[in-house]
Order: structure tokens, then C-alpha cells, then sequence
């Protein structure tokens, strides 16, 4: 029941999970992560330019999976976050080496990149963001 | 635009079934549902059936054409609808839009989920096919992990209680102890919810509905049918809206906005105002989402469900008798079902035919939500005909 | 019940998309259907997607909040429809009944399927989910498989030949090398078909629709609104039926109860006979279900298909056009956009924008099946609006 | 991507399965195979009575499948036929034992009991009907 994906489906959105490439609304201004296919707010009339984003911004909102899905088992107990990037969208990605005293809504973060997953045992392996926290001056935290 | 009823009810009970197939559970509730109305099986001219994933929990798709097949109406009409938990109601919806067209008279508008052949982690992975695959999913997040990403923000930013999230489940409970076809028909306490294990902080497991199986169906009849009928209920107002799929594309996690779109819809189609329904059972999935629903629904204002439940406003009788039936929470969850079984709850208490839970009733409300709430669609009954 | 017209087009060419996920498949077909009607999106009142598998095949249910949401459309009702490979014509049913019930002036239908994420085996495995689990899939029986045990019967019933078969797939190539839309555009010979590997005896390769992906979208309008559009063509029939699921339950082999069913309502609101349709895009998922189309539609007499073909009858300007758009074996079959794309060729058959493969027509059928024939959907299109 | 289902799903089968179990309509004296939960003749005036079907019939189709599902791959090529039992109804199950040209439309054939195939290398091992062809006298034919 895993989803045994193939290499396509994944390498279509490299870009943006390594380099967390999305892209900004010439018209309105806005920013989108992952990138828009249309602008919803300016629609034709929009033009889309892609972005490379800071990987800086705070917490949103997190918890923490007890209860895995498959695939995911062995990792937890995790952290999962919505960040709210600096330019200003919102981002889901794990937040990692960080103490979970220092886990809580606004507190800043940096991008991380490393492994997400295994694709079973002679499958793919999946790489992409997460987050760590850093102080006010976008250091990290010891 | 021709008006349409509800004539007939049928649903099974909700629970683990190890002896019953998905196709057995359909045609259970439809069976049932069909003698409700005292009508014949030939005088069904189309059947809509809401599943979420009965691709992915017992590798069956086209389950339209299997559950005509097994109910022994093959000819007529049949599909399927989907959108994730709110299948159901997308099929009541689709089956109430083709008899208000004139194209058939007498429909039936089933769901049915079949969740326990599955193991549990892959029931994880499955019911996360209702949030973005691509961006929440493949990154191991769940369902009680995206509710729990609203509940954390819903605290902050009004206080909310994690006493108060933990009395929903309570008021679900209370009600599923007098509902035979509950999965949990006993009470619990705030206690019992603040000491069940953690699931996805700060939700643990008594704020979860469980993994059920089961099947309701409906009939449906146009208004000059449906005047025939011993005691037809009316759907007087009915909306359906969409939001993002992704919880991170949303302007706000407290907040559903596809609940406000489809309720101001179904209001006015109703005429009437919040206040006005006595009844309602809402989709908490997660105990937040029921507080959510009650402000998004107009029950109360935002921010303050917490305290609105606290005050016993959703107690049987009180301001708006909430999930009378036990809610997901307590009868149970088999998600392609839920919306049709809301429906059924409504129309029992509009009927009065609720025994214990009976509840006075003259404007009743369902809400259910596909997802993190992507898709949410509202309806709105009454015991008269409202002239259009 | 109100008159309804499809009044804009738009979908991806058919073939291995590696580059695109199935979001912007279905973003690019409805994007090119707004621009054909020259409306804008906001315009749109509701969507309706047809997908069988998507759970399957990228693990994403929940696909009509999904397409709005990737569309920039968020908040309008948007209700996915499964009933296999019959998925895009049923959401178009629905969206007509929708539009015809008054509730929308304006919808878009749309289909979409992403089968190439997955590895053959599992594509074969997710396909027999169109069949029965229980009774079929588990013993390893295929689609092609289950076509064969059709055309087996029909050779020996009725004398059809492997040639004649053949004949059926040659047709469609012929025409898909004029469609560059077209998954295989480009011509094949009889004994190309005889040559290529056997699949599931008698059926080989190439009487097998491929693995595809791709999106259609139509934009349907209410008669009032459709009238304002400078070329609206008209839904002036329309049936669906169902058939039991598994094959062995059937009483024939040879012939397809839900299309006959179906047909006979949509000739009936049509008010005209089969010898009337000039055009036709019927459903080949394997070349044995286009012969079988042919005697089920009445376009010939039952067992006759194989003369009928051979006799060049279906050729284009014969004595009715099938599958000028290469039908589902050479133009593609993505399962849940085939029935919208069939509605696309016959839209641009009738509004003459066929180009090199147009053919003088009034009227224009489409026939669409789901698993092996346990449901079916026809529509019946004119140029002209049938006042009821 | 193959599903691994658990053990209710196949055990509820099994008596169907094992035995060739299904059911007859007292009312109108159709049989079934597998049962029906409703009559679709008679409907709530048809009367189900469990039978346990002789086996025995002839192929009513059959076909040879070369390219298998996930899990079947092993076993390709093997014989698929839709069987019409002596009672009436038809079944569908592999034919095996017998020789390629013996099989035909209109072929006796018997039931055998085998397994069907593994659910992964460490899951269920699924066991149900076949079919072998014979005589006209129901005998083996070697
Ligand atoms: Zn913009
Ligand atoms: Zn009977």
C-alpha cells in the first residue's frame, strides 16, 4: 500500500524541494511556494517569475507525529511545522537538531537539507528541506 | 428548479465489521433504507454512492456499477462520488441536483467506507490521499497531525483550552450512549481525554475518530413524489464549496473558509439564520474541528467555541443540540458514509424518531468536511416545504 | 429540465508526460477550454472532474478541491466522479444534470488521469480495481484478459476474425496520424496487428489501448447563456447504465446490456436513429469493444461488426465515421479523460474544425465505457438546439 | 503498490473459496455463484438457500494471460476461463493440468482445489479453486 513511486514523479519537483525554488507574481506581488501554475489572484493576467527563497522565516505552527504512516515508522517521533517564510508564503517541513523546548509559534528557523524518506529497502531515497531554529541573529542555536 | 425530500433512511451500524465485505455493508443500508420508504426496488431510477478510497483500502474502484450489481438493480444509473471524508455529501448533493433537473423522481444517495482490511499504517497513508500528496504527505505527515497544526494555532491565538477541545469529544460520547448504531455507544470524561495517549501533540487519541466501516443510504424524491410520503423532510437550503487542498496555502488555520462559503449558500437558499437550527451534526473528525465548525457555522463567534461548549451551549436541548448522534467522534467514522449518516440523524430528529436523544426540532443542519476541509458542503432540512 | 451546450474545448496532447504532474495536466486542459469559450475563470460557477485511480496511481485522492486549487479558482464547488474508465463522461452527466436543474449557469467538466508514475505491473494490478476485487482481480485476471474472454466468445459465436479485429485498430491509427494531439500519430497495417506480442490471447499489442497520460475540459452552459456563445453545440441526448461488475455474472459475452440501455435513451431524447449519427467516437479500449460498440450502438446488425468493418463502413465519409480522433488505441487513453476527450472530437466534428480528418456531420455520438461494460454513458450532440 | 490486505478480507471468502459455495433462490430456482445478498429477480420475495455446487461444467471463454498483474508474475503464462457449471451459473478460474490443446470452448472441466498466489514473501497464501479438463465421461484425461 506504500506508494512505490517512480523516478519522474519525483524528479519533477527537484528544484523546488532542493533549492525550494518557487515563484512570485509580477502583477500583484505576491509569493508562492511551491510555485503557481496560474496566479489566483491576477489569473491571465499575472506573470510568474521563479524565486529562489532565504529558507528564513518562524514557526506558524508544529506538532508533533506519534502515530507514523507507513514508510514513516522508524522516524518517529517527529516535529512538523508550517514556517512562515520571510517573503512572506507558508511552508510545511519537519524542524530537526533543535531543542524541542525551543519548538513553539514565532520562534525563527532556518532551512536544513537532508534525507525525508526511503522508498522501501532497495527503493528510492527522497532528500528535501527541513528546518532548524536559530536566534534573532539567524544563528543557531546551541 | 423542483424541491426534493428525503422519503426513506437505511444505515448499518458503524464499527469494526471483520464479517462483512464493503459490497455487503451497501446493500445492508440500502436495503434498509428502501424498506424505510416502503417503496420497491424497481422504483429506483439512479443511485449515487460517496467513497473515498476503496481503491487504496480493498483495491475496488467503480464501486457505482458493484453496488447496483449487488443490491439487484442492475440498468440503472450509477456513480460514484469523491471528495475525501465529504464523499457522501457530494453524492446526496449530485443526487439531489438530478432529481431538481426533472430527470429522474425517486434516487438513492449511499456512502460506504470499508477501513478496517487495512493496517493501521496504511490506513495512515491512505487517509492522507485526501491532503496534498505532494507537499504534506510525501513528508510523512498525517491527518491528526494537520488537525493538530490548527488546534496549536487555534490556542494561540483565542486561548482555546485543551479542557475545551477535550468536551466535544465528551458531548459526542453522551450522545453516542443512547445511539445503537454507535461504535462507542458509552460516555467518557474530559479526564479519560486529557490522559488517552498522544496522537499528533496537542491532540491525542479520545480527539481522533476512529477507523470504522460502515454504509448509509438515502432516498430521494421530487416534490410532487415526495408528497405521497408519510412524512417527507425537505432540503431547504444546501451549499458546497472548495478551499486550498494544502493546510499551508491557507490565509488562516482557525478558520475553514469553505464551511463560511457553503453555509451563507445553504442559509439563504434556507432563509432562515443560524439561529434558527436546533439541531445540527458537524464534522469533527478532530475534536478542534468541531469547535472550528461551530464558529465557521455562525453558532457562535470566532474564537469563542471553546467557551461556548464549556457553557453547555451544544448539550442536548441547549442552544444548538450538537452531534446528537455521537458525531464522528463516537458513531463512528467509515469516511465515504459520514455525510449520509448525518443526514439520517437530522432527518430522525426532524422525524422524531430519535427516542432518548430526541431533541425539539424543526430546522436541522449537516456539515461535512473533505480533508483539512478542501471541500465542505452544508445542508439545511425542515419539516415544511419552503415555497422557492 | 433546461437545455444545455458545450460552448469551449480544451485539452493536453495524449502520450508519456514525464515532465508533468497530474495538477498541471488538468490545469492546462481547463486553462485552454476557458480560453476556447473566451470567458474568463471567474465565470465558472462549479467544476466536475472525472479520475478513476488517481489513489493509485500517485497516491492523491481528493483531485476536484486539488484542480481548483492548482487553477487559481479556490471556493467553488468542485465534486470529483469515478466510475472507471467511463469517469470524464460521467462527470460530464453530472454537470449537465447540474446545469439542467438550474442550480449553475456555467460549468466545467473536466477528466484527468496520470498512469505513468507507476511501473507496469502495478499499472496492470490498478486498472483491474475497474473490475471485480473479489472475484476477478484476485486471480491475477487483467483487462486484457477479461477483453479477450469477449472477443474469444465473439469468434466463436459469430465467426469474427482476427483480421476483422485488426481492421478496428488500423482505422483509428489512420485517423490519429491527421490528429497531432495524438499519442500514436502515425498509420499501422492489419499485419502490424497480427504481428505484435500476444497479450491475452486472442488479443495482441496492438488491439490494446496504451498506458497514458493527458486532461480534457469542456465548458457546458445553460441554453440562455449557451445562445450568447458563437458556436455552441448542443447535448441533445444523453444515457448512462450499468451491467453486473464481473463479467461471469453477465448473461453475454458479446454484447455490452448497459450500452444498449444507455443508447436507447439518448436516441429516444434525441428523437433520431442510429443511421442519423455521422460521427462517433466509440469506446476501443481494446479493438474487440469497438466491433461489439458497432452492433450495441446499431450502427449494424448484431454479430455483423467484422463484415461492417471490413467493409469499410467506419472509414472516414463512410457510412459512419468512427474514432476520427484515433480513438482510445491510437490517440490515447488516459482513463479519466477519455470521455470528455471523446466530447471534444465530436465538438470540433460538428463545428467543422476537424481539419484534414473533418466529415460532413449533423450529429455525433459518443460512447464511453467503465471496466468491462458495467457502466456506460452515450451523448448524442447536434448542431442545432432539439426544442423539448 | 499490490495490496496487502489483511486476514478478514480473505477469510470472509472462504467458505465461497474453499468449497464452491454459493447460493440458490427458492422462489424463481436460479443459482448463484458467488451468492447473492439479494435475489435480483425476486428481490425481497426471493428466499436464499446456500448450495454447495458439483464443480463441474465446461469453458465458456478462456484466454491466455502473458503480461500479469504485480504478484502474478511468476505463474504468466496460465489459462484464464469464465466455467458455466452444470448448475448454471458461471465462474471465472485458471484451468491448469491439462494440455493447451484441449482447451476449448465447450471443454468439460472439474474443480480442483489449489493455491492461487502469495501475498508478498512474507503475507497470506491464498488458496482457492481451479479447474482440469476431462472426458465426457468426468474422467481425467492424461
Ligand atoms: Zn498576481
Ligand atoms: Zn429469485
Amino acid at each position: 500500500m506504500v506508494h512505490r513511486s517512480s523516478v519522474p514523479m519525483h524528479w519533477r519537483l527537484y528544484e523546488s524541494r532542493y533549492n525550494l525554488v518557487g515563484n512570485k507574481c509580477l502583477v500583484c506581488g505576491e509569493f508562492f511556494y511551491p510555485s503557481k501554475i496560474v496566479c489566483p489572484n491576477c489569473r491571465r493576467r499575472g506573470i510568474l517569475k521563479r524565486v529562489v527563497f532565504s529558507g528564513k522565516g518562524k514557526i506558524y505552527s508544529y506538532t508533533i507525529i506519534r502515530n507514523a504512516p507507513r514508510g514513516f515508522e522508524k522516524y518517529a517521533p517527529y516535529v512538523v511545522a508550517i514556517i512562515e517564510l520571510d517573503e512572506g508564503p507558508r511552508v510545511m517541513g519537519w524542524i530537526v537538531d533543535s531543542k524541542i523546548s525551543d519548538i513553539k509559534i514565532g520562534q525563527r528557523v532556518s532551512v536544513v537539507f537532508r534525507k525525508i524518506y526511503e522508498d522501501g529497502k532497495e527503493g528510492l531515497i527522497h532528500y528535501g528541506f527541513k528546518f532548524r531554529v536559530i536566534d534573532e541573529n539567524n544563528q543557531l542555536r546551541d | 428548479m423542483r424541491n426534493v425530500a428525503v422519503v426513506g433512511i437505511g444505515e448499518t451500524a458503524f464499527g469494526e465489521h471483520w464479517e462483512k465485505s464493503l459490497r455487503a455493508l451497501a446493500v445492508e443500508a440500502g436495503i434498509a433504507a428502501i424498506r424505510d420508504a416502503n417503496i420497491e426496488g424497481a422504483d429506483i431510477e439512479a443511485m449515487y454512492i460517496g467513497n473515498m478510497s476503496a481503491g487504496k483500502f480493498i483495491g475496488q474502484e467503480h464501486l457505482a456499477a458493484l453496488a447496483v450489481d449487488q443490491a439487484g438493480l442492475v440498468g440503472i444509473p450509477s456513480s460514484r462520488l469523491e471528495a475525501a471524508c465529504a464523499s457522501g455529501s457530494l453524492a446526496f448533493r449530485q443526487a439531489c441536483l438530478a432529481v431538481a433537473s426533472g430527470e429522474y423522481d425517486i434516487v438513492i444517495a449511499a456512502g460506504a467506507e470499508k477501513m478496517t482490511d487495512l493496517q493501521t499504517e496504511d490506513v495512515t497513508t491512505t487517509l492522507m490521499g485526501a491532503g496534498d500528496q505532494e507537499w504534506e504527505g510525501w513528508l510523512g505527515m498525517t491527518f491528526p497531525g494537520l488537525y493538530a497544526l490548527m488546534a496549536r494555532r487555534h490556542m494561540y491565538e483565542y486561548n482555546t483550552t485543551r479542557e475545551q477541545m477535550a468536551l466535544f469529544s465528551v458531548n459526542g460520547h453522551k450522545n453516542a450512549a443512547l445511539n445503537p448504531k454507535a461504535q462507542f455507544p458509552f460516555e467518557i470524561t474530559v479526564e479519560d481525554v486529557l490522559n488517552s495517549p498522544l496522537v499528533a501533540d496537542p491532540l491525542r487519541l479520545l480527539d481522533c475518530s476512529p477507523v470504522s466501516d460502515g454504509a448509509a443510504a438515502v432516498i430521494i424524491a421530487s416534490e410532487d413524489v415526495a408528497k405521497r410520503f408519510e412524512n417527507p423532510i425537505w432540503l431547504i437550503g444546501s451549499g458546497q464549496a472548495t478551499d486550498n487542498l494544502a493546510l499551508h496555502d491557507r490565509k488562516s488555520l482557525t478558520s475553514l473558509r469553505a464551511t463560511k462559503i457553503a453555509a451563507k449558500r445553504a442559509y439563504e437558499q434556507a432563509g432562515i439564520a443560524p439561529e434558527k437550527i436546533d439541531v445540527a451534526e458537524v464534522h469533527d473528525c478532530f475534536s478542534i474541528n468541531g469547535l472550528v465548525a461551530l464558529e465557521d457555522l455562525g453558532f457562535c463567534e470566532r474564537g469563542k467555541s471553546g467557551k461556548f461548549v464549556e457553557d453547555g451551549n451544544i448539550e442536548r436541548g441547549a442552544a444548538v443540540s450538537i452531534n446528537t448522534s455521537g458525531g464522528l467522534k463516537a458513531k463512528g467514522h467509515p469516511v465515504g458514509a459520514t455525510g449520509i449518516s448525518q443526514i439520517i440523524e437530522i432527518v430522525k430528529q426532524l422525524r422524531g424518531e430519535c427516542g432518548k436523544r430526541q431533541v425539539p426540532a424543526e430546522f436541522g443542519l449537516t456539515h461535512n468536511v473533505g480533508g483539512t476541509g478542501a471541500t465542505v458542503v452544508v445542508n439545511i432540512f425542515g419539516k415544511e416545504l419552503k415555497e422557492r
